[in-house]
């Protein structure tokens, strides 16, 4: 039986990717956020997971205006690196778990969630960011990565109940897999940022640590906070904190299993424009 | 259109919903079309003769060509799409943000070393 | 305020759209097919819509296996006839409601629907068939038309209650809009068909009269039906049928409102490898 | 593949499932390639060459040549994608569809102008 071991949050900031392709780890300035992952990189080593269940969204690179899916999965074998406009970031291309992504869209789509099916997608720095904060640089990724792409580009987006319910919708279909993995569920983008107009570069310092309180200690409370809150308070991009709560949703104690244990939390601002949050949480 | 859109009061703030999104199609998918080398290539070259293959509003081409990005909000243009021109300029996202606030580049990255903006910014 | 007027129903088999471009509707075999349409064409001249909410299946068409959306809302302004490899069909191009529709999708997707949204897509006969059966051939199509696509290409489907129950927040999307619009849903595809393997060729008469039966009095129990139903006594392609759902779904009776009149039935076997099946409810 | 997959039970059926649709993928989208006048063209012209190429196995090219659709459907072709090929050779969907069936295609037509295949075909 597949099960999900534990969830990992992270802000996916391009410019944390660009600093350690343009080998900058070290300037003071870059420490300072990297110093909030070398725990987690630790971490996970002991703990490698066969596969990652990716949620994060894609910046307009493999998604147009032509089609915006609300929910899209993954189900290909093979994800190139996209080229956003200064070439495609220097790491590995992404390997896909098809059949285990397969069997959760058809579970998921059972249990009433309007999924779109994705065979061919280059992933973007929503993807590649987080993997390279909790990996390194290694030569291959790891572990095979299942990606989630949920629409927080244009309007309406998906409510945060609809994705902690999402969350758990996906629980039940990784534990109803009949191989024997160990599966993490990753939910990033966030904290406080906003990119756009007269007020970008805002951050909610105070917002943003209560948000991740209350993802530890009530995550379906937290589940209510309506768009506008996350809007008015987090800035536009802000909004991208809904997808903590899928990965939030598939932890064991919400569907009235033991507490997850937190085995590591971090804040640090700047990073650009951004707030960096990051949490590690464990099924026990 | 009756649903309620709160958002349209946030300060200095632009959502992107489906009426931005169809007023600003052609801007985004112009935009979309510099993430290929070769697009990139042909826009640096001549930027108006390139501008001037898509379907956009003169309005549109003129605020890509100041690289006036409030402007380009404001005409249907999506941070996230924008941000391959500044991709091809070689600009940072910070760089672009701050462009937007009236800041200078020190002042802005300052400010975001500082904490950032003060989220009460704007609100009465 | 906007309201849902009547809702269709008929088959969309690609042979009639043929047909009726290759100019043998008067021969015996087609005029059987078209003898049904004679009312409904009549009809829609005495209860013209502003905007058909046209429920549809994409074959293939418009979406290739790169991307498979479980419920996509046509957004755009205007829709090409698709070349589905013999050529365009001779029908006009289908001019959209893009207000309308975009206020559709951010209330739907409120509702807790996972929407794609479609702002350019070539559309084929599924859509284009009915129109034809409905309207004939006049120069352009006499109202615009909200294209919304279902998979029911690749398994899973969406269950016959999860396209119900979309049926019932469409209307609620479509009653909270502004203008005073006269709107029909029609839903599109079935009967008992398969089109593929040994078993091609299957019809159940039977079995289809009861759906239809049940889809005018009793649509709720009908909705219960599990997709092995559809596969197993109306052909592989009959799963087509769900989409019939939707549309019922949208009638005023199931929100509580007054039963529907039936204003026409029909049906007969066959059109090419298909059974027709066609009705037409008012709300009163 | 815990989740049950009744539909495998049904007779002289296949359903197109992601199984289905991984395997063949490359067929399916090659049959979509015919949707151009252009690839029609040049897939007449010379179908092998044109078949070469895409990514397909050698079984799936052989089922295609043979205008074998019972053995495209078991490769992971659907139906729907096959119709392209059909339409690029001037076939009817009924056509199509007897071809499947093993019944010449007057018999095809017949049976379906008597009422169809019963139902009850192929079961226990
Ligand atoms: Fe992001
Ligand atoms: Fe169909």
């Amino acid at each position: 039986m597949a099960r999900i071991t534990a969830s990992v949050y992270t802000s996916h900031v391009p410019a944390i990717g660009a600093a350690m392709d343009l080998k900058k780890t070290e300037e003071p300035y870059w420490q300072r956020v990297f110093s909030g992952y070398e725990f987690s990189r630790r971490w996970l080593q002991e703990n490698k997971p066969d596969v990652v269940f990716l949620v994060f969204n894609d910046h307009a690179t493999a998604f147009s205006l032509e089609m915006i899916p609300t929910f899209a999965i993954g189900t290909a074998a093979h994800y190139k690196v996209a080229d956003e406009g200064w070439g495609p970031r220097p790491v590995p291309d992404v390997e896909g778990a098809p059949d285990l992504a397969a069997h959760i869209a058809q579970s998921v789509i059972q249990q009433d969630f309007d999924l779109t099916i994705v065979n061919k997608m280059d992933v973007d720095h929503g993807l590649t960011v987080p993997l390279s904060l909790m990996c390194g640089e290694p030569k291959q990724w790891p572990f095979k990565v299942i990606p989630f792409a949920v629409n927080v580009v244009q309007y309406p987006v998906p409510s945060g109940m609809r994705c902690f319910k999402l969350g758990q919708a996906i629980r039940k279909a990784i534990e109803s897999f009949d191989e024997d993995l160990n599966v993490q569920i990753w939910g990033t983008g966030g904290m406080s940022h906003q990119l756009q107009g007269p007020r970008a570069g805002l951050i909610n310092r105070e917002w943003d640590n209560r948000f991740l309180d209350r993802l530890i200690d009530e995550p379906e409370e937290l589940a209510k906070v309506p768009h506008m809150e996350y809007v008015e308070e987090a800035g536009s991009e802000g909004i991208e904190l809904v997808m903590w709560l899928i990965a939030r949703g598939a932890m064991a104690d919400v569907a009235g299993g033991a507490k997850p244990e937190l085995k590591h939390r971090f804040y640090h601002v700047p990073a650009s424009n951004t707030a960096v949050g990051h949490l590690i949480l464990e099924n026990t | 259109m009756p649903l309620d859109k709160p958002y349209k009061n946030v300060p200095g703030t632009t959502i992107f919903d489906a009426e931005q999104s169809r007023m600003g199609y052609w801007l985004n998918q112009f935009c979309m079309s510099l993430m290929k080398a070769e697009n990139r290539d042909r826009f640096k070259k001549d930027e108006r003769a390139y501008l001037d293959e898509w379907p956009m509003t003169e309005d549109q081409k003129q605020a890509v060509l100041a690289r006036d990005l409030n402007r380009c909000i404001q005409l249907g243009g999506n941070i996230y799409f924008l941000a391959k021109i500044g991709a091809t300029d070689g600009k940072s996202f910070q760089q672009m943000a701050g462009s937007m606030t009236g800041m200078s580049e020190e002042e802005y990255r300052n400010m975001m070393i500082g904490g950032g903006r003060d989220p009460k910014w704007g609100r009465k």
